[in-house]
């Protein structure tokens, strides 16, 4: 799966791509350069300054999940150009190219897994794929992996990373937002946990629906988060923006956010909550005759991190 | 190779069949008329009384977006809006009628208030979209307009939206998930403004005449496509040109609408609604070991 | 009903005395003074300036409801003084003070009354028992209104004129906020609407338990809904406090009230929204074939006031 | 005159033996005393492990009270609570317990989670009151406290409350609405502070002493006027001479009461809670015809 630089649709304010002006594995912060193998092993996190590289949906839920144990679904849909688009090339070019450069079938893979050992359903979204637009497809999937949480009786966990609706579905993709909304309403009323995973980029229609929507919600460091995207928003308003507008630690700050997770923490924190949250009928019988202390050592970024007792 | 069933393949034919720019971009000229009611033009005309609701019960009270009780045919309803200003004060006033976090919560404490009490709601969608100001999407912009859909998803009461003007992205979607969705004959509705669209798909916002003819945002598009229930007809030559009349049209289609629902029965009302959208989205599947590509 | 100045017991901030160093019927804001009659006369509105005077219970029950349609109940609770408490004198002392004074048993009239002719259930506050403060009897009673709009299907009007708990009863007075939150819980599960109209003052543990959970929340003009008092926060924080802080016209622009009606309209506006929350079984049943147009004349200010279609 | 039932002459009695001030006011001193156990010290040892939950969504996060998610002898539950700050620093961040709009918004969404989820509700009561600042008062802090109190009241999950420090005020409340509340030995629980109530009923926030005396915010007063359930033993001169020890006895405490509620019937666990605190409070009935006074 190596990074390609494809012509992606973002939001209007996304620079005109990714890696514009460098090499996909050169640090836009720190200018560190790596080899693809390098990278890959460092989980596309710059070993100089922590910046998160945007990672393919297969090597986020390879990362994620325990291994062997994503069982994908709904691998079958793809779109269908319902609008017959055509913008300086057709979209049907665009979804080919897409498809060629990912390998995957559309901006989304849903299925189950494990982690640490706890089953869910699971959604992860891959930017390379038209910038991680939500479609039709998108939308559908997502409503499958909330299907699977019902069906299972297990927590949902969504991945995010996108740059909002798909354009070139135009309302068809708008209507994605309250599909996937209802879809969480789906998984609230069966009394099942949402964990809701935010990385770089994850604005417009996507966090505007499902993403925002987490009964927990986690950000990768520095991932954008705003509804509009700083350029739109400047252009828009005049406004000068701060620094660190719409980024995971600001939504944090200001409360839209539990958790920001670096990802190599990534997933501890996601099975601690699996766990959390399983039911009590999955723990040994045995009652504990008193609270086990917190560990110390390598775990401690988990007391850190969650201000809590402890991994 | 991607297989289609022969339905989507009968709307992309339709939608092959483009029509004229021009008409296109005469619907997108009138749904931007300021001319055109707005949402308290139809307040005023379709309920016998009504009463603004005010304040998001946090920090502020939105004017592009309304809220209130009102007497529709003798019977008590909830209404929202985004509400534009016709002259320069009250544009500027009502923000262009782009709602603020404080705007998309009070229509959220619309929405149960009335489910709270067992009354219908009724929504009117014209927005260019939710504001893009730095204050907006620090309180939260995402969230609301996401769980302002929640609401609405959530509601056990009967939910009618019609699209009046301008159905501009996130922000009219906030408030347009209901059991039927209208929208008037000259109304738009899409996922991006055709600049904002003609900008980043023709890295030109001056394009958007072509844009908007390709993504088509208009009533023909949405009912074809499923996203709307029917076509609200107006006035010859547009809403702007007969206030009352419009008026009286737009009250039919949404009196008619309401009723349907209102004989629907109400303890599967929100599972309904949910197929309702979950039916939205046209796919195909892939022919296994096949080529990607839609022909 | 004679205004008397009683030491009553207040938010830790307002003035030693309601009148203090003034007759009660002079205006603090301009200083006109009139006689009783006259002041009952004007609803004690200051003709001059505006200013709304404290209002007692009776007057405002007389001004707000159709005449003669006031049924009292639990009229014969009294405080029964659980904490035998004494400060500089006994709270027993203080009630049978109270009682004298203002002919009332507590601070908190309730029954049922019709607005318009729409029936409803009613609970009214009086500042001049006690400083309206909350008890164990006035949250009794509340929830006795309640009761009767749950048990007769009518909506619950509550008008608040309170500075607060009663300390006198302490940890008592501290859960009639939750009971009282407990009783608007039970009028929402009946799907009755509950209007709460905020008078001056409706401070502390009033404005943070019922009165705040109005389906529509009515304030009159300038009364002062802040949950700490002004001095307080003064004294606490250091902060400069805005000339309106906690005053109807800033909790309106704040969005914590629906609409502001001066005391002279409260009534047309009481009985407006009763009417629209009316069942629709109450209306003639010949449907109109079109909507009515709002008169114009002497109810334009309903659309003035609302900015909705007329009386 | 006013007739009383014979158990409010007992009540009356009861308190009329005062005891002794000076035993009061230790009291008052060991519930702040900066040593004591706060919320999160206490999770620490309650909890198998816990996560805490942030941000209100609407525009902040409040260090003053605190939420999260904890596996409590192999359930998971959802706790909350005041949260003071031991040093200067932390007592600084925490704003000494003091809690903002946002922090109550945060512990109504932390609720709503909790219902929502089936996950029964922990609440740990440590404040000298809500904050009475500006912003906080522009932020609505009145009614955050009526609808965070209206969200434990409307839960139909298990809720168990517990006073571990101060139990000041509104602020307090609005999280200590459960089926059981507990409190420990030398917490306080009260409608004001005594100084607040000395300042103005003595006209001298120097006779809190006094005040403290009077209205008596001591754990016996609540047991005997109903206001909470059970009294939580301390260890031997205060829960701040031995946290560990401390923490066991307030953990038999919640989890025999969390046991005691999970056994009743769900269905009717709000009625139940309702009519619980509809009991709370004390009066009599006029004699007609009487002069006003209770003798
Ligand atoms: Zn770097
Ligand atoms: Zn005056």
């Amino acid at each position: 799966m190596a990074q390609i630089s494809v012509d992606i649709e973002r939001g209007p304010d996304e620079p005109a791509s990714p890696h514009q002006g460098r090499h996909p594995n050169t640090c836009p912060v720190c200018s560190s350069h790596y080899r693809d193998d390098e990278l890959v092993a460092a989980l596309r996190v710059c070993r100089q300054c922590g910046h998160h590289f945007r990672l393919p949906a297969r090597e986020r839920i390879a990362q994620l999940v325990d291994a062997g144990s994503f069982q994908e679904a709904a691998a079958d849909l793809r779109n269908a150009d319902p609008l017959a688009f055509v913008d300086r090339k057709p979209y049907t070019e665009r979804l080919t190219e897409a498809e060629l450069a990912t390998g995957l079938g559309d901006a989304m893979l849903v299925g189950t897994a494990s982690v640490g050992g706890r089953p869910c359903a699971l959604a992860v979204m891959d930017f390379f794929f038209m910038g991680g637009s939500m479609g039709s497809v998108v939308g559908e999937k997502f409503c499958v992996a909330a299907d699977l949480a019902v069906a299972r009786g297990v927590p949902l966990v969504a991945v995010a990373s996108s740059g909002g609706a798909r354009m070139q579905e135009n309302v068809l993709a708008l209507m994605q937002m309250a599909k996937t909304v209802m879809a969480v309403d789906q998984v609230r009323a069966a009394r099942l946990p949402f964990i809701s995973i935010c990385s770089d980029p994850t604005t417009g229609g996507v966090i505007a629906s499902f993403a925002a929507l987490g009964d927990v919600m986690i950000a990768e460091p520095g991932a954008l988060m705003s509804f509009a995207g700083p350029r739109v928003v400047q252009q828009t308003t005049g406004e000068t923006l701060p620094t660190d507008f719409g980024r995971a630690e600001s939504q944090l700050r200001l409360g839209h956010v539990d958790l920001v997770v670096p990802r190599a923490e990534l997933t501890a924190a996601l099975g601690r909550l699996l766990q959390l949250f399983a039911p009590s009928t999955d723990e040994p019988t045995a009652d504990a005759p008193a609270p086990v202390p917190p560990p110390a050592g390598p775990m401690g970024w988990l007391r850190r991190l969650f201000g809590g007792a402890g991994g | 190779m991607v297989r289609l069933t022969e339905e989507v393949h009968r709307l992309r034919r339709r939608f092959q069949e483009r029509g004229e720019e021009s008409d296109v971009w005469e619907v997108v000229q009138n749904a931007r008329h300021r001319d055109r009611p707005y949402t308290l033009d139809y307040a005023e005309r379709l309920f016998t009384d009504y009463v603004e609701l005010h304040g998001d019960r946090v920090g502020g009270d939105d004017p592009a977006l309304v809220a209130g009780i009102a007497t529709y045919h003798r019977r008590c309803v909830v209404f929202l809006g985004h509400q534009k200003g016709r002259d320069l004060t009250e544009r500027t006033h009502r923000n262009f009628g782009m709602a603020r976090p404080e705007g998309y919560r009070k229509a959220i404490r619309a929405i149960e208030l009335a489910d709270r009490l067992g009354l219908p709601i009724l929504t009117f969608i014209d927005t260019p979209g939710a504001y893009p100001g730095v204050g907006a999407e620090q309180g939260g912009q995402a969230g609301v307009i996401a769980r302002s859909i929640l609401a609405l998803a959530r509601a056990d009461v009967p939910v009618v939206c019609a699209v009046i003007g301008e159905g501009g992205s996130g922000g009219a979607l906030a408030i347009a998930v209901g059991d039927r969705v209208l929208m008037q004959e000259n109304a738009i509705y899409s996922v991006i403004s055709p600049e904002g669209c003609a900008a980043i798909l023709w890295k030109d916002a001056g394009q958007a005449k072509k844009a908007a003819f390709a993504f088509r945002p208009i009533a023909r598009a949405c009912l074809d496509l499923g996203v709307i229930d029917a076509i609200v007809p107006e006035p010859p030559a547009g809403a702007h040109r007969d206030h009352d009349r419009a008026a009286r049209l737009l009250d039919d289609a949404i009196r008619g609408a309401l009723a349907e629902v209102e004989a629907e029965p109400a303890a599967s009302r929100r599972s309904r609604r949910r197929a309702k959208f979950r039916a939205m989205g046209v796919w195909g599947m892939a022919e296994p070991d096949a080529a990607p590509a839609i022909t």
